[in-house]
């Protein structure tokens, strides 16, 4: 959530918006943690296909508890389920499908997105023990790179920036952010405000976002079904 | 062939390559060999660096391991890994999958570096070099080989043939072909023949040494009921 | 879809991928069907560069091919090419058939070039940046893509998964991947969960187009019977 | 055969000389023409597998005639059978095989081969179409590459050389020639003369050859079975 902004959109409820972005045919590959939601929430009838870097192409969600087989699982490392027409590749060449731009959509979090498009998402800065995973193979190997994010951090600092100040997992890469208060495109011109939550002006969005915030045109009101 | 003779060739700091992805496709049963055979200043290379106390954990718990060379060091429980780092007793090269996994392919099919976009211009390309190719900013990396392979297979032949089981496949057939020496353990093995050539995964001629495990142990059970090796 | 449908894409200038090791993969009704489409002025990725008057060598008959990237024009009857060659109305880049399989490797697995020991110190190195990489001499080679790969297959399931007939898979697999748009024709045509996740050769992934052809011709054969398209 | 010697081998006793040095559990590739004739007289018992580059781990010779399926071919592109224990990998793996140092043995022709090991028999210099297929892959990814081939040209100029007049397929790599007079190791210091044929005279075998011809002790007597 942003700060304490009651409409805000929960958690789910982002996924469900960024869900239905996602075109029928696609090939998508979900980050860990809350891209992970958008599964859920595909239009009806809409046929997506998804990877994960493991080395598994067309699987659905996790089985019932106790049917576990830990040798079919997801980049979290929990257990799914194999759908008719899935396939299993090596590692070697489930990361020649993500390089090769072969994966239409990858939908990732962030820590912040700045307005050439640059990713941070990986690494929280220096100390700790480190760990990128395959972070920055998706972020520039996707065709298309979306986050999915709060539009400020719990403290109330904007994750839209005009530079990051973390780690770069990816230069120039991020397309489009959900937030839980706005749809951006990220373009040459920098951030362009498409929706943004009924609840909040134009001024307040650009107070919360640490790059300028072009319009072209009124943006949408950022919608989702209630009771996500 | 047992699974201490099957180790038995793994010598002090050697390079070893360790399958999985968490624990699906880890050769539990290897590794725990690996620690009673003690081989000491290993590098070892894996995708993570263990989880609770069993498997890589426990090898990197008995001391054996210098350096990891992997892409995600932080599992679940990766106490093992965390409280030597931070002490600074063991060293880590960070890896960004892709391109570990694409080092290690390399390092079985003879390409000695490759030029890649993945991780161009962020903090793990400091110090490579960086060349922009048809518009794309690149940085070169090298292969990976290793003088050991320790891999889980589901079935292999006598020849050894390999298939894995679903995404048990992960690093096995590109570990398998960019280390010196292989060894294999295999849930069955059966004779030339017994699997299809068109359905073959790993080529018998990159498996030198296989072991039988008919009911391999798995990561997650072991770690979920606390298990500790030895 | 239609064979006639399958190609109808295929313009003027581009590039095309072609499956096959002499005739074993190669996707003659496709190469047919693109005959008759007419685009022309073709450069065409093969292991060959056809031969007797049916598949390629037709192709390149009708006078639509421009230039080909192949390891080997010299089959049992190469007459298409090398009339044309050695009037200088075709152009040849020729690759060591390894260098070749890796050059479209790297254009599907996004590597924008590598370094190779093959071919270094030889005339087919010339112009080509050379470095030497842990003692071995190597040179630069660069991913080879293309605007389409015509494919031969055996089964396909309707998300575009891929098996292939034994030696038939050959260059499928790597072309499926390196080209913006990848046309198959499969023998069979099966649901999804037709083909065994495991034993999926090309991931669908990679498939845009797939044509059935039940009864597909073998060249070899064609070529013995003096077979002319059109 | 080399001039008018009659005591010359012939190719099916140079391909049986060279088969008996192929050690039991070798990865073998066998180059166009000459060299496949290794894989009819390997010593009974030993179990070599042969690689063609084309795709295929494990074959056997051809099938009945009538009874060819062109979806099985070497890399001559002739009809072979399949073995038990085979496999079948796309061209990229194949590559992968013999560039990653994983093939034991290539036997290869040669028009030239000189005395640091250069190999030329890919093009017969210029003019006419020219063609390279696998033969530098091999030459310089098997780990010990072999070359079976008469010791002159038809016109009697030697093939065993100070340096390769005609283009290279790889530097320094050739191991070991078998000609139809002698066997010869390639080492540090030039050939060394191991094998020759009992009919030839050191002096003799010297003029025919253009490159200095060593002696570690004196050579084993070459010989094949009769009536190959």
């Amino acid at each position: 959530m942003s700060g304490d902004l009651s409409m805000a959109l929960s958690r789910k409820q982002m996924a469900w918006r960024a869900a239905q972005d996602i075109s029928d045919g696609a090939y998508v590959n979900l980050g860990i943690g809350l891209p992970t939601l958008c599964s859920g929430y595909l239009p009806k009838g809409r046929l997506v296909t998804f990877q994960s870097e493991n080395g598994i192409l067309g699987f659905g969600g996790p089985p019932p508890k106790g049917e576990e087989d830990y040798d079919l699982i997801n980049a979290s490392k929990g257990a799914i389920t194999i759908l008719p027409g899935a396939s299993i590749v090596h590692h070697g060449d489930s990361f020649a499908m993500i390089r090769g731009g072969h994966i239409d959509i990858a939908v990732l979090g962030a820590f912040e997105v700045a307005n050439n498009g640059d990713l941070a998402n990986w690494s929280p800065g220096p100390g700790g023990v480190p760990g990128v995973g395959g972070a920055m193979d998706l972020a520039s190997g996707a065709r298309a790179v979306w986050v999915v994010t709060t539009h400020v951090t719990k403290s109330g600092a904007p994750k839209l920036v005009e530079r990051c100040a973390l780690p770069l997992t990816g230069a120039k890469v991020v397309k489009r952010v959900y937030t839980d208060l706005a749809v951006i495109d990220v373009t040459e011109a920098g951030f362009v405000l498409r929706e943004l939550s009924p609840e909040v002006s134009v001024d307040r969005i650009r107070e919360m976002t640490g790059a300028p915030l072009l319009l072209e045109g009124e943006p949408a009101p950022l919608k989702a079904p209630a009771g996500l | 062939m047992s699974l201490a003779e099957a180790v038995s060739p793994i010598f002090d700091g050697a390079t070893v390559m360790i399958s999985g992805f968490g624990g699906s496709g880890a050769p539990l049963e290897l590794v725990h060999a690996l620690i009673d055979h003690g081989a000491r200043g290993l590098t070892v290379v894996n995708n993570n660096a263990g989880t609770g106390r069993v498997g890589l954990a426990a090898l990197i718990d008995s001391g054996a391991v210098e350096k990891v060379i992997c892409s995600y060091p932080r599992t679940s429980d990766a106490r093992a890994f965390t409280g030597r780092y931070l002490a600074g007793r063991i060293a880590l090269e960070l890896v960004p999958q892709g391109t570990l996994a694409e080092r290690i392919r390399a390092g079985g099919a003879g390409i000695p570096a490759f030029f890649t976009p993945t991780a161009a211009g962020t903090d793990l390309a400091e110090g490579k070099e960086a060349r922009e190719i048809e518009g794309v900013p690149c940085i070169l990396e090298h292969w990976l080989r290793a003088d050991f392979a320790l891999v889980k297979a589901d079935l292999a032949d006598t020849y050894g043939n390999l298939t894995y089981r679903l995404t048990a496949r992960n690093f096995g057939p590109i570990m398998c072909a960019a280390a010196d020496l292989c060894i294999v353990q295999a849930r069955e093995i059966v004779e030339p023949g017994g699997i299809d050539p068109e359905h073959v995964i790993t080529p018998g001629i990159y498996v030198h040494r296989i072991t039988h495990v008919p009911d391999p142990a798995q990561e997650e059970i072991l770690v979920a009921n606390n298990a500790v090796y030895p």
